[in-house]
């Protein structure tokens, strides 16, 4: 089983995010073959909830969209382990999934499946302790975020307790594909100074903008919405979705790669 | 990071947002603390308090009430604050604050509109630009409070994500907080959500209790035998139930039992989250909520629109764990009936909400002699509600 | 039989009643000279006051409005009463007067179902049975208030004679009161009707002014240069009037101009008694009435449904005519505009009947440095008409 | 022209009451043809007001027809003016009407157009010095009320303030045909010592009802509702209100007459 740490060592890495079950597992499994042969590092799986805050509307109607059609923890851990392990996955949720099923529970599912890393949207470091010594125990990285409002003695100690990567949220508010690029997200990426790999994410649609983040330091990418974006626009054919998604992907790799 | 203790009731409370978001919490904690100290603030907190929202409400002898059930009860009063609800007290206080601390808006969500209509008030008497986020279903069967709250110059954002309920609204208006969180103040609605809300507003509330405690010596000379308050988020129980949580009173939280404690598979068919919820992590706090078997929120459900809702504030989860605050709950109908109880008993249309404290009179074991019921809101928003449920 | 001078102000006012009410007005007069002077009566009336009715209500200074018309603007809370209006003030005395004379029940008229509801408030929690008259087309267009009044157990009666407004429900409950004199309580919603009326309603009434005057004398340590309040039949204006009439202070009491001061052959386009009213009889007294030129009275209109009525207080006559109070009268667009603008600014949504006076700060032409309106109710119940005209 | 006090002069006194312009001008002139020759003494006219709270509905209908038809005290007096003097009138009305005309005006106006007397059912003798005055002065005679309600002392008042006749009220209450008598009636009846005649009136509808009154000891009956009903079914066919109205007078008539 791949690391975390494996996605940011040949390259700058392209880090994708899908929603598992987005609209079926089937679909799932097919846009994963598609983002890891068009040269995705890296793929975040959203395991959906129910209330997710800190998602845009793409995001909250993908989530929707796999409850809808029976989405669940149990179904999810099923699913990963049956992708395939060429490169590292990182489970994205919301901390009252994780809670539910016991931190220790759901880290062990994460390790036996295939999940290396966890990303949860509403866990401040501040309330990560237990989720903390249940990542160690099963080797897992548990990712923290560095915003916008982030301040300096903060981003110090989030940089403490961070292994695996650091996701570095482009602009305030929630995911969400724009065309723009703010000038602060350079200057947070400037601001950011650790060895452990800094990756940017909320709102990255286009190459031009990968390439930009890139120049300005940071060492991946994170694409989800524009992505999740065209699932949504093709969920009566998949296999159209799958088309558009290694276009997207391939273009957004090559926007990365000096 | 060093866990933050100061931010937890037991192992509840917490601050569970984006990080986003975390900077905006200490800044809302230091400048709370910092405030709430300072004469100026707190001299014009009081101005407001009296002279806006019409405070100290009264404490009432329901003498035909009393009689009914064979002992005294009083009725504290908050159907009289401006805006018809206990809400205000709370909007008042974060609006005030927000402009303190130089926010440039101030956002809302609401279920039922009162807090959402609290928070306008607030905002318009202040002098400070309202959004407010409701669900899509609650607008529909809440047209009045909606108007209410664009006639007060607020902008209402219509939710159609979730459930199209009160939930959703909060986490809406969570999404406009993380993105305006710099020049934006989120008025937050109950007892709930992260640290420093369930703090803030339980003290912003207090007043309910403290000017209970001081009416009830004045007029019975003793403290009551029991607190009897209707519990959706928590606030106006909490408010005034903690001056009396060192006392020998016993306090009892009422939530929406709705059509009974039974679930479907993605809803609960009442709002009993202290009753009947389990431990969990919801808009920012760990507290006791409705879920399903993998943690996924269920919807909640209640004829009160104010306590429908699938969460608590930690603080109550904390005490009724403890035992300190006993939680039950009353039905829909039982609710109904109380309605016109005390309407045509003692002249006052209590919401649908404080019904359900009025209810447990009858519902109650032994509630001793001496009994104080918070009426926290009146019910003229409920009026179309009851009429089509027959008189 | 001498002319009973007391029952007078000046040339007005009067007992202008079937004999067979005469011995039932005396009777009241009498009665209400004892218990006016009972310490018992005094001590629940005041208990009712405080505990039921909320009273004090706040005076409260509206910053925002003050800024706008560059004066000190001072509002007397009335719509944080019970209820919702001053309304409260007086059923609530005359409801425990008819208690104390040991009568079997009470009777009221309404016409926006203000004072209908706030009767029916009073009876419940004094507990005795009411019954109230409302005029047909009221009724329909005033669907809220008639349902309160029935969840407050009221028994509602539709008047279908005459326009099938206030007035012919007054008229309706005279002939009740008539039938039923010797167990019944009439319990007149404004200060006209025949003595002693008047004279009870504005005592009742004067607490308004009895609190604005103390607490403008705390806050500011000076008497208003004006008062502004809207006029129907005139009790909320004189209660809060009353205790500045030896003072130097400009009173101004507002009609509704309806669509303009002009009348058909049998309807005024307004409501303004004061303003444009001749000297006649009307529903028990001599007094300025809107009548046609052989002295059949005219139909009213005004938008606030509470100042659509074709009289006024006698008292108001009389003060009007010496010039102690200036009649002026706003027109329903004028209201409107009132109605949003203290929305938006002030947070608080006044009636419309209320709005009247709000809106004279607009038209007057030198109010004085510091002013107080009498917000006598809240817009709740007028949501439904703003709403029709658009926002 | 007749007084009041010739009413009661040959036998116990039947008074009816309409009202004028009800339906129109026309139709009161009939009845009043058929009311005398049915044998009533005194002819009580409605000048219809627009809020007559001392009227049950049969008679606030009336008024309403007639003011619809475009009555007013102008066109009243005139009406007056052209009924046969056999017998005397009185016009009952509220008291804002006469105050309007002005109490000298209408007082004077009565005298000329044939009215010997005024009834005001809202004018209390407390209130009735100006009209008392006219009244005075045009030689009218002011009629006043006794009620079920007035005192004993009051009574005694309103008997040395009176002239013509004393109205005695027959029940709390307003007009409106009924069946019964009230055993009030009769003890009221008894309760009022005087020499000026008193006729009782408010619910009589039939001869039983009419004889037992007289019998107790009142020197005239005052039928209103009763006749008025008449009227109001049959608006579209006058002729056969004023047969029917006809018969049920000279049954009144004789009921009172031993
Ligand atoms: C009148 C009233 N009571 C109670 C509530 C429930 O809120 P809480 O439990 O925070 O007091 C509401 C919420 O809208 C309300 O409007
Ligand atoms: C709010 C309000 N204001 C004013 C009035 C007018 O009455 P008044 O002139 O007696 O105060 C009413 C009557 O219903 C009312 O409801």
């Amino acid at each position: 089983m791949k690391h975390i740490a494996d996605a940011f060592k040949r390259d700058k890495a392209l880090i994708a995010y899908i929603c598992a079950g987005d609209p079926t597992p089937d679909a799932t499994t097919k846009i994963v073959h598609a983002l890891i042969r068009a040269g995705a590092d890296l793929i975040e799986l959203g395991l959906p909830f129910s209330d997710p805050i800190a998602d845009g509307p793409t995001i909250q109607a993908a989530s929707q969209r796999s409850l809808q059609a029976g989405m669940n923890p149990d179904l999810f851990f099923d699913l990963v382990k049956t992708l395939p392990k060429t490169i590292p996955y990182a489970v994205m949720t919301y901390y009252n999934l994780i809670f539910h099923r016991g931190t220790m529970t759901f880290a062990k599912d994460c390790r036996n499946h295939g999940i290396a890393g966890i990303i949860v949207p509403d866990l401040p470091p501040e309330e990560a302790d237990e989720l903390g010594e249940a990542c160690k125990k099963y080797n897992l990285d548990l990712i923290h975020f560095i915003a916008p409002t982030t301040t300096p003695e903060r981003i110090e100690r989030i940089i403490q307790s961070s292994s695996g990567f650091i996701y570095l949220v482009a602009r305030l508010g929630v995911t969400g594909a724009r065309e723009d690029l703010e000038d602060r997200t350079k200057s947070l990426i400037q601001q950011v100074h650790t060895d452990i790999p800094k990756a940017v994410g909320f709102g990255i649609s286009n190459p031009q903008q990968a390439k930009e983040i890139i120049n300005a330091g940071a060492d991946g990418i994170i694409v989800g919405s524009a992505i999740v974006d065209m699932i949504a626009r093709n969920t009566d054919d998949i296999n159209k979705a799958v088309e558009e998604i290694e276009t997207l992907t391939r273009k957004l790799k090559e926007g990365i790669t000096r | 990071m060093e866990n933050n203790k100061k931010s937890k009731f037991g192992k509840y409370g917490g601050q569970f947002v984006p990080e986003v978001l975390m900077p905006a919490l200490y800044e809302l904690e230091e400048s709370y603390k910092k405030y709430k100290e300072d004469p100026q603030f707190i001299a014009e907190l009081h101005d407001y308090r009296s002279n806006f929202a019409g405070r100290p409400t009264p404490l009432y002898h329901a003498r035909r009430l009393s009689k009914e059930y064979g002992i005294t009860v009083y009725l504290k009063r908050e159907d009289l604050v401006h805006g018809g609800a206990h809400k205000l007290n709370n909007t008042i206080g974060q609006t005030l604050l927000a402009k303190y601390m130089g926010k440039k808006r101030i956002i809302a969500e609401t279920g039922a509109g009162q807090h959402g209509t609290a928070a306008a008030m607030a905002a318009s008497s202040i002098g400070i630009p309202s959004e407010i986020y409701m669900g899509a279903k609650d607008i529909k069967r809440q047209e009045m409070n909606v108007y209410r709250m664009k006639l007060l110059g607020a902008k209402v954002h219509t939710v159609t994500s979730g459930s199209q309920t009160l939930k959703d609204a909060i986490n809406e208006a969570m999404r406009d907080w993380a993105t305006n969180v710099e020049t934006t103040f989120y008025v937050l609605g109950s007892i709930v959500g992260p640290h420093p809300y369930p703090a803030m507003v339980h003290d912003f509330q207090s007043i309910i209790g403290n000017e209970a405690k001081a009416q009830i010596l004045e007029k019975e000379g003793r403290l009551p035998d029991s607190i009897i308050a209707c519990t959706g988020g928590g606030s106006n129980a909490m408010g005034i139930f903690h001056p009396f949580l060192n006392e020998d009173v016993e306090l009892y939280a009422i939530e929406a039992g709705g059509s009974g404690l039974k679930t479907t598979k993605t809803a609960a068919l009442h709002s009993a989250s202290l009753c009947v919820g389990e431990d969990g992590v919801l808009h920012g706090a760990r507290t006791k909520i409705l879920q399903d078997k993998y943690g996924q929120i269920l919807e909640s459900s209640s004829i009160a629109p104010g306590l429908d809702y699938a969460g608590v504030g930690p603080e109550l989860s904390r005490l009724v764990d403890c035992g300190r605050v006993i939680a039950d709950n009353i039905q829909d109908f039982e609710a109904l009936e109380a309605f016109h109880e005390l309407s045509q008993l003692e002249g006052i249309i209590p919401a649908l909400e404080s019904s359900h404290a009025v209810a447990y009179l009858k519902k109650a074991d032994d509630l001793g002699d001496l009994v104080i019921i918070n009426v926290s809101g009146r019910g003229d928003k409920d009026l179309n509600t009851v009429m089509d449920r027959g008189i």
